[in-house]
């Protein structure tokens, strides 16, 4: 922090750590709010979900490229994790690390082999191999158990001490959940965070400043492997029984769509689409015929509502009202400024990030 | 070498593959004219299908006039597609709009799902049920049907786009939308005529499907993604090459099926897609485009 | 201090188009040389094969005498090579003062992996870099804009922030695409003072450029190219007499008012 | 004023959306005149159109029971959720269920054997008896050791495998082209036609395909080169129709016997493959057949009372094998109530169905014991035959 920069400077560098500490108090919060075993299992699966959407984000938000492979690594953890528990007798400790780095590998060899390519065509390539995962789980039937899935995966233990209270198995989602969090927090504001997000913003750019796109997405798609393997063995050991249908085109759809309407690139975004990923699922619960059609209905308002996702256009408001502030010398925060002004365009077309990818 | 097999291999794949080759055609000129993957052609099929199988089993209609009207009610949805998407102005870039349609897929499935209540439905084919025997191999008329429906399609829209003034446009739009707006072209109605054509070759499709196999609300999912990945095997945008990559694709799911691990069949759609985007991603016969960065 | 920039018999054709006929010319280190010549001379196709954005059929690009690979762009930075662009190129949706720092990207050692923990070395080079950053920021007088995002500022100061952050690299040697560009008039004697300082500073400076008051008030030496070759170069003095340039500029012979009339 | 109402609409949604979480996690007070059993089926999703059936048949058996009194004067509070084919989904609700709904025991395994095998542990863990109505006999077996309080109203694959093998040797078939699909439901079946046909001399050629195939000939014709006297698919999926449609074209008149799974039992299916289904060959329940079956087999009175009740419920439309397994779960989980006074006790419960005897329901009778929590034998499997209009049993 420096000390003699005006107060924009430093107001800057701790906006940053404020969506931070949102995400992780919540985490905190949650469990006092209430710590039923079916609420406490909510929060379990939200904090999972957490996880899942703080590795996409890397690459969804922070590098601008759409992924629908999250949710084929995200099976191919729990499976990774489930298998060497059950057919191999690995401690559940040991497999929580096999997972992540079996995913982070083939996630890297799918990036080697789509990284080079355009938007919608990178897209298209992680959608092949998310659907080829989702089916080699079905199909792979002495490994995986096929279509009835992986029975009698031992709860997470480490040592003697078996994580079968919903408490613990909260408590320890929860901690990595979080540890996630800061971990993508820091990429998001170094260097690295700043050069992927520039190449996003500026091919020429980045490459006139020598950042080198391929290495910084790689890096950005294979993180958002290791994430998902994590989240993956975490849901093997917690659920204890996996099968592939949670891990279809459907859900690798519903997460890209929770981040892109929660806000992409924010670091508010990854746990407000998990919540929304989780209440959609305990809503489901009581409206089952509507409820695919509902959640259509409510997942293209949002699109349409926010292009830039719930958390890009709150925050957008803000910084309107914060530079406004700046320009006339009024105090921040006073509401009495006329809302929706628009930007000055710069000489090119309007430059808002939505139209420049 | 049982030659009998190797024709039947053949033939089945002819048979889905000139239904694959009807939804790629269908990605192809929403691409052309929005840039963006249309995920909604899938749903374009099931609708086609199931409401000529519900109008016929429902109200005893001639199968002829079901499925004409069911051609009706999907360029209907192709309509209402553009203007979920486009209607209110806000999105702009081919990335938004292909995850809008997203949300318009969902919203399609589910309600078909209340009002086909979950239920199977049967369309006879036009040219009755008895089989043609082929060099030891049999196949059925609708077949037949479904390959010179795919082969005219393709024919016909090759020609539209390049001899009709609004085929022409509808191609430009592919190039460049800004400066075609600057034509008095209007954006809208280049989009909506896309839709309106991609949504009538889904619902063909649907009615060539039907006597084939049941339709019900979830047969469009995994046919639109398969029509996709041909789409890409036979370069995007360019119909001659979407009705090459549907038939080959058709043919390798067969050849899967009949000499490989059948139960792998599925995966080979993916695996080919796969290896199209890494290996040649404009595809056989699709035009050198930015498609590296 | 550095020799500067070296490029010697640098060829390139499109298809049958010869755009770059044997080009050899030389920026010397704390020296401002113009490129100039009428449009289709292959001024942005000379900038791009330098810069690495574009592979030379033919020839060498040398920075303080070490040559430099063909194409690969993202290898110029670590080379202390920098460019800005004709058209605008600014990383939107981030600030001024995070576009600046971008400048320093690949000076700072810290690897990647190394940025996830984000230890103290991590953060003082971070820190480092935001520093020299304000340090530019101030110079330029864009201080009150550290923090607005860069799409919100005019366009002559846009600009500005993209000739900054090419500072920002400490580089040796700039190629200037077209800096005038779109400028209102009254912009180019801040440009030209923004320009002469970066040579001050002892970094050889290749101006490309149109603006022929700009072009001819600041540079030591003016390389005039047309149809891909190198016409003539010279003091800024010299190459406005040569009847060459006249020629290349605006086509052959006397043109009286009558012959235009014809 | 435009952005105003968009940044309250979205607030509202996101919070409404994790709020219900919050709301529903309160636990009602549990009532002591009623007594609480909760159903899991996917009447949405994959598997939809089972599902709703199954709904029927379970919802029929709570109306009887609540119409005549209940049990002991409690009635039966039902409480149900869809699952929509996904696992987590069901595990969540399973959860929600016995956790916040109070309810005390569990009747319907989501329709999928995959969900009924997640289930399991879930209400195993908590002492509450389970009544499943999916078919994978890994859902109750090893019985007594893994899943003692675990139960199923279904046909275990083996009982239907022997039944088709002991029929293939009275027609004196050896050689028989074998269709499963991938799904669990195809797969389990496979695997015990592979261990118990060699042993009767049964040579068996596989194939399988995926559900969502709209093409069986090249399978059909592969294995049409190893000359099988009989061809049997093995799916609850559409797919089944095209399977037939297909036989008939790679066939023709060649007389081979074309067969289904008891998966396949459903006229509507029949139909809609139009001719190419005349002739074929189910091994199925007595249900389809009920009308057929002379008075003095006990189960038949019990079939007409379900079958007319049924009909009379649902607008005339029959009823299928699913909603007859689904009833029977929610008859068989009445049963024992009465037989332990209303006490909901897992144990007490499992006693007292491996106590029942026989208990005569509308898929066969059961008889439950610490071993077979199936209950189901060879001969309360039906061989029938589709004449084209109708089901008839083959002798």
């Amino acid at each position: 922090m420096r000390g003699r920069r005006d107060a924009a400077g430093v107001v800057r560098r701790r906006r940053k750590a404020w969506e931070l500490w949102i995400t992780i108090g919540l985490l905190v919060v949650l469990p006092l709010i209430s710590a039923t075993d079916y609420s406490l299992h909510i929060w379990t699966r939200m904090a999972i979900f957490l996880i899942l959407l703080t590795g996409l984000n890397l690459i969804q938000g922070v590098a601008g490229m759409t992924s629908l492979a999250q949710a084929g690594f995200f099976g191919l953890g729990a499976y990774a994790a489930g298998i060497s528990a059950v057919r191999y007798d690995l401690p559940p400790l040991a497999a929580l690390v096999v997972a992540p780095v079996v995913v982070t590998l083939v996630a890297l060899l799918v990036g080697v082999l789509s990284m080079r390519l355009k938007e919608i065509y990178f897209t298209m390539a992680t959608l092949g191999a998310g659907f080829v995962l989702f089916l080699l789980f079905g199909r792979m039937v002495e490994l995986t158990g096929g279509p009835n899935g992986l029975v009698g995966i031992p709860p997470f233990s480490i040592g003697g001490l078996e994580f079968t209270e919903p408490i613990m198995r909260y408590a320890l989602v929860a901690v990595l959940a979080a540890l996630g969090a800061v971990v993508a927090h820091n990429l998001l504001v170094s260097r690295t965070g700043r050069a992927l997000r520039a190449y996003g913003a500026s091919e020429p750019a980045a490459l006139a400043v020598g950042a080198s796109p391929f290495r910084l997405r790689l890096l950005a798609f294979g993180l958002s492997g290791f994430y998902a393997g994590v989240a993956g063995a975490l849901e093997a050991f917690d659920a204890r029984f996996i099968s592939p249908s949670t891990f279809d085109f459907m859900t690798a759809v519903l997460l890209v769509v929770a981040l892109v309407v929660s806000g992409a690139g924010r670091m508010v975004g990854p746990i407000l689409g998990a919540l929304l990923l989780t209440g959609i699922e305990v809503f489901a619960a009581d409206y089952a015929d509507y409820e695919p059609l509902i959640m259509g209905v409510i997942f293209l308002v949002a699109v349409q509502l926010f292009p830039r996702g719930v958390a890009g256009e709150l925050a957008a408001r803000w910084e309107d009202r914060r530079e406004r502030a700046q320009r006339s010398g009024e105090s921040l925060g006073d509401s009495s400024a006329p809302a929706g002004t628009t930007r000055t365009d710069v000489g090119t077309p309007a430059m808002t990030e939505e139209l420049r990818r | 070498m049982d030659t009998g097999l190797l024709i039947q291999v053949i033939l089945s794949g002819l048979s889905v593959g000139a239904i694959y080759a009807l939804v790629a055609v269908g990605f192809g000129v929403i691409f052309n004219a929005t840039g963006a993957i249309n995920f909604v052609q899938g749903e374009y099929v099931m609708v086609g299908g199931l409401s000529a199988a519900m109008l016929y089993e429902a109200w005893d209609v001639p199968v002829l006039v079901a499925i004409v009207a069911a051609v009706a009610v999907t360029v209907l949805l192709g309509v209402l597609t553009e203007f979920g998407l486009l209607g209110f102005g806000r999105l702009r870039t081919p990335a938004s709009i292909t995850i809008a349609t997203i949300a318009i897929a969902v919203i399609v499935k589910g309600s078909a799902m209340l009002i086909s209540d979950r239920d199977t439905y049967a369309l006879p084919s036009v040219l009755g049920t008895d089989s043609l025997q082929v060099l030891g191999a049999s196949t059925s008329r609708q077949t037949v049907l479904n390959l010179l429906l795919a082969v005219a399609a393709v024919a016909a829209l090759t020609l539209f786009f390049q001899c009709t003034k609004l085929g022409t446009t509808l191609r430009a739009a592919a190039g460049d939308s800004e400066t075609l707006q600057t034509f008095g072209v209007s954006y809208r109605t280049t989009a909506r005529w896309a839709f309106v054509i991609a949504a009538a070759l889904g619902a063909l499709a649907g009615a060539g499907l039907a006597p084939l196999t049941v339709m019900s609300f979830d047969s469009g999912t995994l046919l639109g993604l398969k029509g996709f990945a041909a789409a890409m095997l036979g370069g995007l945008g360019n119909p001659r090459g979407a009705l090459a990559g549907g038939l080959l694709l058709g043919i390798a799911e067969a050849v899967m099926s009949g000499y490989g691990a059948a139960a792998y069949a599925d995966v080979v759609a993916f695996v080919v897609l796969l290896a199209i985007l890494t290996l040649r991603p404009t595809g056989m016969f699709g035009t050198a485009r930015a498609v590296r960065t | 201090m550095s020799t500067g920039l070296e490029i010697s018999g640098v060829s390139k054709a499109y298809g049958g188009l010869q755009v770059l006929r044997d080009v050899t010319l030389s920026a010397p280190a704390g020296s401002i040389t113009a490129v100039i010549g009428p449009n289709g001379a292959g001024k942005s196709t000379l900038a791009n094969v330098i810069s690495g954005f574009v592979t030379q059929d033919a020839g060498t690009v040398a920075v303080d005498g070490t040559t430099l690979p063909p194409g690969r762009a993202m290898t110029r930075a670590s080379r202390r090579l920098g460019r800005t662009f004709q058209n605008l190129e600014v990383f939107t949706g981030m600030t001024v003062l995070q576009n600046v720092a971008m400048g320093a990207y690949s000076r700072q050692r810290g690897g990647h992996l190394a940025d996830l923990v984000r230890g103290p070395r991590a953060r003082r080079d971070e820190r480092a870099a935001d520093e020299a950053a304000w340090a530019l920021l101030d110079r330029f007088g864009l201080g009150g804009r550290a923090d607005s995002l860069v799409e919100s500022l005019p366009f002559g100061e846009a600009k500005l922030v993209e000739m900054v952050r090419v500072l920002a690299m400490e580089p040796e040697v700039v190629v200037l695409d077209e800096p005038a560009a779109g400028l209102p008039p009254a912009s180019a004697l801040p440009l030209a003072r923004t320009i002469a300082g970066m040579a001050a500073d002892g970094i050889g400076v290749l101006l490309i450029e149109h603006n022929m008051k700009l072009v001819m008030s600041i540079s030591e030496h003016v390389v005039v190219l047309d149809q891909g070759q190198v016409l003539t170069e010279g003091t800024p003095a010299q190459v406005q007499q040569d009847s060459r340039v006249i020629e290349a500029y605006l086509g052959p012979g006397p043109t009286t008012t009558e012959e235009l009339t014809r | 004023m435009r952005k105003k109402i968009s940044t309250l609409l979205t607030c509202s949604v996101l919070l409404a959306l994790s709020a219900c979480g919050l709301g529903s996690s309160g636990s009602d007070t549990d009532s002591d005149d009623t007594i609480k059993i909760g159903t899991l089926f996917s009447v949405s999703g994959a598997g939809a159109n089972l599902g709703d059936k199954m709904r029927k048949g379970a919802e029929l058996a709570v109306k009887q029971v609540n119409a005549d009194g209940g049990i002991d004067g409690k009635k039966i509070d039902w409480v149900f959720y869809d699952p929509a084919g996904d696992t987590s989904t069901a595990v969540q609700q399973t959860n929600r269920m016995l956790d916040s709904d109070g309810v005390e025991l569990v009747v319907g395994g989501g329709g999928s054997s995959g969900i009924a095998l997640a289930m399991d542990p879930i209400t195993s863990g908590r002492g509450v008896a389970f009544i499943a109505t999916e078919g994978a006999r890994q859902i109750v077996e090893p019985a007594a050791e893994a899943h003692p309080l675990t139960f199923k109203t279904t046909f275990n694959d083996t009982v239907m495998v022997e039944r088709l093998i002991a029929f293939w040797k009275a027609n004196g078939i050896t050689r028989v082209a074998f269709m499963p699909d991938t799904s669990s439901f195809g797969q389990s079946a496979q695997e015990e036609l592979e261990r118990l046909a060699p042993e009767a001399g049964i040579k068996v050629f596989t194939a399988a395909f995926d559900p969502a195939a709209n093409d069986l000939t090249p399978q059909v014709k592969r294995l049409a080169g190893n000359d099988p006297q009989a061809y049997l698919a093995w799916t609850i999926t559409p797919a089944g129709v095209t399977f037939l449609k297909n036989i008939r074209s790679v066939i023709g008149e060649r007389d081979v016997m074309v067969m289904h799974g008891f998966g396949f039992v459903d006229d509507r299916y029949m139909e809609q493959a139009g001719a190419a289904s005349t002739g074929t060959i189910l091994v199925s329940p007595k249900l389809p057949v009920w009308d057929q079956i002379d008075a003095s087999d006990p189960q038949q009175p019990v079939m007409e009372d379900f079958a007319t009740a049924y009909a009379e419920e649902y607008g005339g439309e029959q009823p299928n094998v699913y909603a007859g397994q689904a009833y029977d779960a929610m008859m068989v989980a009445v049963a024992a109530l009465r037989a332990t006074g209303g006490d909901t006790d897992g144990e007490k419960i499992a006693d007292a169905i491996e106590g029942l005897g026989t208990h005569v329901g509308v898929t066969g009778a059961f008889k439950f014991t610490a071993d077979d929590h199936s209950g189901l034998t060879v001969d309360d499997v039906a061989v029938i035959q589709w004449d084209g209009s109708r089901f008839l049993p083959v002798e």
